[in-house]
């Protein structure tokens, strides 16, 4: 049973992931990058990881897509714009890809993996380790967050948005209300 | 199915391939019977309110009259809505707009005209920009005189369109209820939608304006239009001189 | 000051400024030179503290000949109103006139409110106010044939294929 | 594992059917209309014809508001494992997590001065 | 029994009744709306009206079926389903009474929260398959909206992770049974998180007074205006099915779930679920709604540092407090 | 001069702007609110040009009500004129027959009977009442939406205005338009115990007018509408804004008290203004208008004089009303603000009706300070604007 729903959920992956490079259409393909990070979230269920797939529903799938479709909102017109599937850049692309599969095979393959499912995956034993072993890295994330968070504040805001003329919405011409004046 | 007639836009697949199988008759009918029981209990209205009948069209949403209690209420989008309530004067400017908006609406749908500028222009009738009667534009099923009507009336009206609605099912045929010589009177010069002498140019053109906003009169739209109309008028002259002659060749047979 | 105060004021002040005789009054008010319909306007508004933008009326006048009087050209004339705010409220009225053809100096730059008002002239009448802002048609659609206000308009004028 | 996942995924399964399902019973029991008319199918809005299309490129104060999301959200990350081991650290868990907000919140401060979470 | 044979069983039967409550709800919501404003509300249908949901659910699925000629189909027609499918899934892991639930997992309220995250997804991809303007600036607000208010949710949804310590909520519950409820025990953080879940569970479930990506009054019907028939339909039951899954996650969470005297758990989950539904329509039409920015500020600005300092306040209780 | 220095230093919105020269981040959208919106108050199309939510740039198109009752006026006579206006300020039908009425009243030089009068003042105050309530309502809708609370409000104030539509239909026999008023005078007398169901009726409005306000007493309704759609005393006396929507912006001006007809310079009253301009200012004007008419029609039925209802001069058939030439402008104050009514009589040897007839409509001033109040709100002020503007299409467009 649990390799059958492997094969569909890899199956699901790998199709998936194929039409993200493959559609013309921009938002689709950000979609179908959903589709594909929530069945990275099923894998990691078969193989036992909850928290772990629940973490990549939420920020993954919930809080990375929602920045990609607004980040192509934002960068262009998508009707009428069809993404080019052909590339001059064929040779360049494929050297890249196979260099990140050898760093990532190799990478693998060196780690000691764990073999049985072990209390390791759990969400406690994880925050265990973030607040124990890995105390340092744990507090000078919450810096990098910070500058990650200045950096695209900083970034992002080009210029004033205000229109050149008009009322702001806050603006009082007038005195302060609350004298319900008398007929003088 | 059965709340498709003749004069109707829509045709229904399912209906139409069980009603080839002799014997489904009956799962045909109880099943027809049910899903215009639930058209004509759930009428959500989509107010094309436009001038005063428009107030009171909202006293009839509102606590006194309350067409709430028969099921209905208002949908600000035509997507959503069964009935159109044109209620109020529609101008030259509006009318495009109407018709687009009656054209958005997605069968089975119906339209009341609730008011009398709604129905015929009322002492409007004349005037350089106003329409006179909704239904030289889109069909109406209902139509609910006043100036404006009331509350009450509005509901009648939908009562009325209840009952019409019902008796597609019973596969009666709805017989207009005004006198024609009424109709003769308050007849506007573009015929009304399913006239027999409404010129198709005239639907062509409404139509073709509603989707363009480019609102230049065809060239050859206003020629056609009077060519046809003394046509119109030659045919009913030879008609009506036939009818004498006919009638005199009687009497004349009669007396001999 | 009453309205009686008002208007009194009004009408010397029209006559020893502008020269022009408040005797038709409050017939619609005097006529008043196209040229200075601005400065009166302004005028009214600055010193005598009408501020309140208050109605602007055109009408078209075809050729008519008066029983024993001379031929009156098709004109059209433009009556302006301008209130004073507060107690004793009162409406300082004038008209121009104009030839058809000639335009009326807009108002807009002194009020907001005749951008719109002129507008609808405009659309209805036909007069034309120069230097307005923004002179298109308010009420009837842009490709609309004709002033339905003037009186050679007729009232059942079609309108095809809606009527 | 299966136990406990495979009821919910049949649910799921269950629950996207229910939504599939009605819409495919709606085609078959929904009217078709006759004529196509291009107004039919027009986009509405409010009676016009829609000058332009909807897909426009929007303004990046919308990717700024999706931005800090994501930062926070990776926050929540790291909080909802401290929140399973309060129990057993006890102060030191309370202590480490007000430095960790303490240090997210000087950012938060940041983009609420800088205007960055104003919808306009 | 196998597990797959539980999930369609339980499956099965929850969504019936699930479906027939909700159905009974929207008539429930007329009368209820309508007695609010002297009026009465569907009357003729049926007895009191009772048969009004039925003959709208007949009616809508006749309803010819439009595709927007601009409007991207394949989106336009998958949003519709999936929005139900959201609303509909988190039901799995919530327990109506001891075992009573689709499944228990050790991540339960981690699953209802990234469900719930996801829920604008749909939502948005119906405003922007339908062109429509309208529909797009619901659907940008509904994303805007929705990931704002996932923070304070989350923080919030964490407070009772910390006082029972388990992410399952059949733990959260079982805890509550022998503990006391945690919006009262202990004192302060509960009920604080539990005002705070409120607030941002109604801003994730679009109503009154944080519905503005389907604002009537500007945005004609917001993500859904494009929609005929059935598909308008799906939304509007995925709305009433979120508010009255919102109702029982709440009840799970913060009020002690199935625990109660008298009644079988059971009666009492299904009442509190009930009792906070009514609550959210009282809310609905007492209410009128708030601009965009003003409800993104109060999230960022209060919502956001008040759950995190609610957190911390239930973190000091459980270690240095009675618990 | 003084417009442009305005647009200039941004105190008021630039509706002439070129949006050619707008640069921004992203593009605009161009969104058509209207003319069939929920919200627009009838047939009325606003444009607005956004960046995000933001709006840059509006403008407004009326005239989808354009019915050409100054034309169908030209051909009618002065009596059959009066149901025709009935439908222009369809909320206030009654102010619409008295404007013109006056008109021809004064051109003729008609004394109106002091019962008739004070009958006139009585119905325009009930009036008034009436279509406060009614923009109450309709204010709530486009707060609140259709589905939800704005909608209880809404259904509250339609309660209220239903009873005062009775009194109406009592007095009349009509509920909506009346026809009541004519050249002279008043048609429909008093019927017996009227007087005290007026006061029943006026009773229980009061009582639910708290009531709304308490409802509206909670911080969301504040923050919609306080500081939204500022509109400062110079832009509403430019434009022409008149009635609550000037009283609102701090103008101390009312044509009942400053310019008094009918019996308003016999009774007493108070003028409440306020001083925000905004959308608030202007529901407590409104409100504490609707208060104000109250007390005043209280004491008008109290007071209402016995005599004859039509004139000294009493005009037996519709063939006497002619006037044989002159101009007049005559003002009254409706709920919306100034009514007036222009006309040109005489002119082509055709007394019976007038040459040239003009309705100065307040709806119309209203809805024309849009362009420069939107720029730089969100479209979900829109709404809250338009509503606190309570314009009348049937006014605005004729």
């Amino acid at each position: 049973m649990l390799q059958i729903a492997f094969g569909v959920v890899a199956a699901a992956l790998l199709f998936s992931a194929f039409k993200v490079v493959t559609t013309r259409n921009l938002v689709h393909g950000v979609l179908w990058l959903g589709l594909t990070l929530a069945t990275t979230a099923a894998a990691f269920v078969l193989l036992k990881a909850t928290f772990l797939a629940a973490m990549q529903l939420l920020l993954y799938t919930g809080g990375v897509l929602t920045l990609m479709l607004f980040g192509i909102m934002l960068t262009a017109r998508v009707e009428g714009v069809e993404v080019p599937v052909e590339s001059d850049n064929r040779g360049r692309a494929a050297l890249l890809a196979v260099g990140v599969f050898a760093v990532f095979a190799w990478t693998i393959l060196n780690t000691p993996m764990p073999t049985a499912p072990g209390a390791a995956f759990s969400a406690q034993a994880i925050g265990a380790s973030f607040l124990t072993d890995h105390l340092l890295a744990f507090e000078v994330l919450s810096l990098l967050l910070l500058a990650a968070m200045v950096g695209a504040i900083v970034l992002a805001r080009t210029g004033d948005h205000a229109p050149p003329a008009g009322h702001r919405p806050g603006r009082r011409v007038l005195p302060a209300r609350g004298t319900k004046g008398d007929p003088s | 199915m059965a709340v498709d007639d003749p004069g109707r836009s829509y045709s229904h697949p399912l209906f139409d391939t069980l009603e080839r199988f002799p014997g489904l008759d009956l799962a045909t009918t109880t099943a027809d019977k049910l899903l215009n029981w639930g058209a004509r209990n759930s009428l959500w209205i989509f107010p094309m309110a436009t001038s005063c009948c428009g107030i009171e069209f909202m006293a009839s949403a509102a606590s006194r009259v309350d067409f709430d209690r028969m099921g209905s209420f208002t949908r600000a989008t035509p997507r959503q809505a069964d009935v159109m309530v044109v209620a109020g004067t529609i101008t030259v400017k509006m009318a495009p707009r109407v018709k687009r908006l009656w054209d958005q609406m997605p069968e089975p749908k119906w339209c009341v005209a609730m008011g009398s500028c709604a129905i015929s222009g009322d002492f409007y009738r004349d005037i350089y920009s106003v329409i006179p009667g909704i239904d030289t534009v889109i069909p109406v099923d209902v139509y609910v005189p006043g100036c404006p009507p009331n509350p009450e009336a509005l509901m009648a009206g939908l009562l009325v369109l209840q009952e019409k609605i019902a008796l597609k099912t019973a596969g009666l045929k709805t017989v207009p209820a005004g006198r024609p010589e009424t109709a003769k009177m308050i007849s506007p010069r573009i015929k009304r939608v399913g006239h027999p002498d409404r010129m198709p140019e005239i639907d062509a053109a409404q139509c073709a304006q509603a989707m363009s906003l480019d609102l230049t009169e065809p060239p050859d739209l206003l020629a056609a239009f009077t060519a046809a109309q003394a046509a119109a008028k030659a045919a009913r002259e030879a008609a009506e001189a036939a009818a004498a002659d006919a009638a005199a060749a009687d009497e004349k047979g009669g007396e001999a | 000051m009453t309205a009686d105060e008002r208007q009194a004021r009004l009408a010397a002040f029209m006559t020893e400024r502008f020269g022009v005789e408040a005797d038709p009054w409050p017939d619609g008010g005097p006529i008043v030179p196209v040229e200075q319909h601005v400065a009166l306007a302004a005028a009214l508004q600055a010193e005598l503290g009408y501020t309140l933008y208050v109605y602007c009326v055109a009408s078209h006048w075809p050729d008519e000949t008066p029983k024993g009087g001379d031929l009156i050209p098709e004109h059209y004339e433009v009556a302006t109103g301008l209130r004073s705010v507060g107690a004793g409220s009162h409406v300082a009225m004038w008209r121009v006139s104009v030839p058809v053809g000639a335009g009326v100096p807009t108002l807009a730059d002194l009020f907001a409110g005749a951008d719109w008002q002129e507008r609808e002239q405009y659309d209805l009448v036909g007069v034309v106010f120069d230097d307005h802002p923004d002179l298109r048609r308010l009420m009837l659609p842009e490709e609309w044939v004709g002033h339905p206000l003037r009186k050679d308009y007729a009232i059942e004028t079609g309108h095809l294929p809606w009527r | 594992m299966v136990d406990v996942w495979a009821p919910a995924l049949v649910f799921m399964a269950l629950s996207l059917a229910m939504g599939v399902g009605m819409v495919v019973g709606a085609r078959i029991l929904a009217v078709r209309s006759k004529v196509d008319l291009p107004t039919r199918t027009v986009t509405y809005e409010s009676g016009e014809v829609a000058r332009g299309s909807a897909w426009i490129r929007f303004h990046p104060r919308y990717y700024v508001v999706a931005l800090v999301f994501v930062l926070f959200d990776v926050e929540a990350v790291f909080l909802l494992p401290w929140t399973l081991n309060v129990r057993g650290l006890g102060w030191f868990a309370i202590a480490e997590m007000v430095v960790f907000l303490g240090i997210l919140l000087l950012g938060w401060v940041y983009a609420l001065r800088k205007g960055a979470l104003t919808w306009q | 029994m196998n597990p797959w044979l539980h999930g369609a069983l339980y499956g099965v039967v929850l969504l019936a009744v699930l479906m027939t409550i909700v159905a009974w709800a929207t008539w429930f919501e007329r009368k209820f709306a309508g007695r609010m404003q002297s009026r009465m509300g569907p009357t003729i249908v049926g007895w009191a009206g009772l048969l009004q949901p039925i003959s709208d659910a007949f009616k809508l699925l006749q309803k010819e079926d439009i595709v927007p000629a601009r409007a991207d189909k394949t989106l336009f027609n998958l949003a519709p389903p999936l929005t139900l499918f959201f609303a509909l899934a988190v039901a799995a892991v919530v327990p109506f009474s001891p075992g009573l639930l689709a499944s228990d997992m050790d991540v339960g309220v981690l699953y209802i929260l990234a469900l719930s995250g996801l829920t604008v997804f749909p939502i948005w991809t119906a405003g922007w398959a339908s062109n429509n303007k309208y529909a797009l600036l619901g659907g940008m607000r509904a994303v805007a909206q929705g990931i704002s208010y996932e923070i304070p949710l989350l923080m919030a949804a964490a407070v009772p992770i910390v006082l029972a310590g388990t992410m399952s909520l059949g733990g959260i519950v079982e805890f509550q049974v022998q503990h006391g409820w945690l919006i009262w025990w202990p004192p302060g953080p509960g009920l604080f998180a539990f005002i705070i879940f409120l607030l941002a569970a109604l801003a994730e479930g679009n109503r009154i007074p944080f519905d503005i990506p389907e604002a009537e009054s500007e945005l004609v019907s917001g993500p859904s205006t494009e929609y005929t028939g059935i598909k308008f339909g799906l939304f509007y039951l995925g709305e009433y099915v979120h508010t009255m899954i919102s109702g029982a996650v709440m009840s799970a969470l913060f009020f002690g779930g199935w625990d109660g005297p008298f009644a079988p758990g059971l009666h009492w989950m299904v009442f509190k679920t009930l009792f906070f539904f009514v609550v959210l329509l009282w809310m609905r039409w007492s209410l009128v709604r708030y601009r965009p920015d003003q409800l993104m500020a109060i999230c960022w600005k209060y919502l956001v540092p008040a759950s995190l300092v609610v957190l911390l306040w239930a973190a000091v209780t459980v270690v240095g407090g009675p618990a | 001069m003084a417009v442009k220095a305005n647009i200039d230093s941004g105190r008021w919105g630039d509706p002439y702007l070129d949006l050619s020269t707008y640069t921004a981040d992203a593009d605009l959208m161009e969104l058509n609110m209207g003319p069939q919106h929920p919200s627009t108050h009838g047939v009325f199309r606003v444009v607005l040009w956004l960046d995000g939510e933001t709006i840059v740039k509006a403008v407004p198109h009326p005239g989808y009500l354009h019915r050409g009752v100054e034309k169908l006026c030209e051909k009618l006579t002065y009596v059959q004129i009066t149901p025709i206006v009935d439908k222009n300020d369809y909320v206030a039908p009654m102010l619409n027959e008295q404007a013109v009425n006056m008109a021809v009243e004064q051109l003729m030089g008609i004394e109106v009977p002091r019962r008739a009068r004070w009958l006139r003042t009585l119905l325009a105050e009930l009036q008034r009442v009436a279509s406060h309530l009614l923009w109450l309502g309709t204010f709530g809708i486009d707060l609140g939406g259709a589905l939800g609370g704005g909608t209880s409000l809404f259904m509250y104030c339609f309660r209220e205005r239903e009873l005062i539509m009775d009194l109406f239909e009592g007095l009349t026999g009509s509920r909506f338009h009346y026809n009541t008023h004519t050249v002279g005078g008043n048609r429909h007398d008093v019927p017996a115990g009227w007087a005290e169901q007026v006061k029943q009726v006026l009773t229980f409005i009061e009582r639910h007018i708290d009531e709304y306000v308490a409802v509206l007493d909670h911080p969301i309704f504040e923050q919609r509408t306080m500081n939204v759609g500022v509109i400062d005393a110079e832009l509403a006396l430019g434009l022409g804004l008149t009635g609550p929507v000037l009283r609102a912006s701090g103008v101390d001006h009312d044509l009942r008290r400053d310019a008094p007809y009918h019996a308003y310079d016999e009774i007493d009253f108070k003028v409440p203004i306020a001083h925000g301009g905004d959308c608030y200012a202007r529901y407590e004007v409104r409100v504490a208008e609707m208060r104000e008419s109250i007390r005043m029609a209280r004491d008008l039925i109290d007071g209402l004089p016995e005599g004859p209802l039509v004139g000294a001069r009493p005009i037996k058939t519709p063939v006497q009303v002619k006037i044989k030439s002159g101009q007049a402008y005559v003002a009254l104050e409706t709920p919306r603000g100034e009514l007036g009514t222009y006309v040109i009589a005489g002119g082509d040897n055709r007394n019976a009706s007038p040459y040239r007839f003009k309705i100065r409509p307040p709806s119309l001033h209203s809805v024309s300070a849009l362009p420069w109040v939107l720029p730089g709100h969100q479209v979900s002020d829109v709404v809250a604007i338009l509503g606190s503007l309570d314009p009348i299409m049937g006014e605005v467009d004729r």
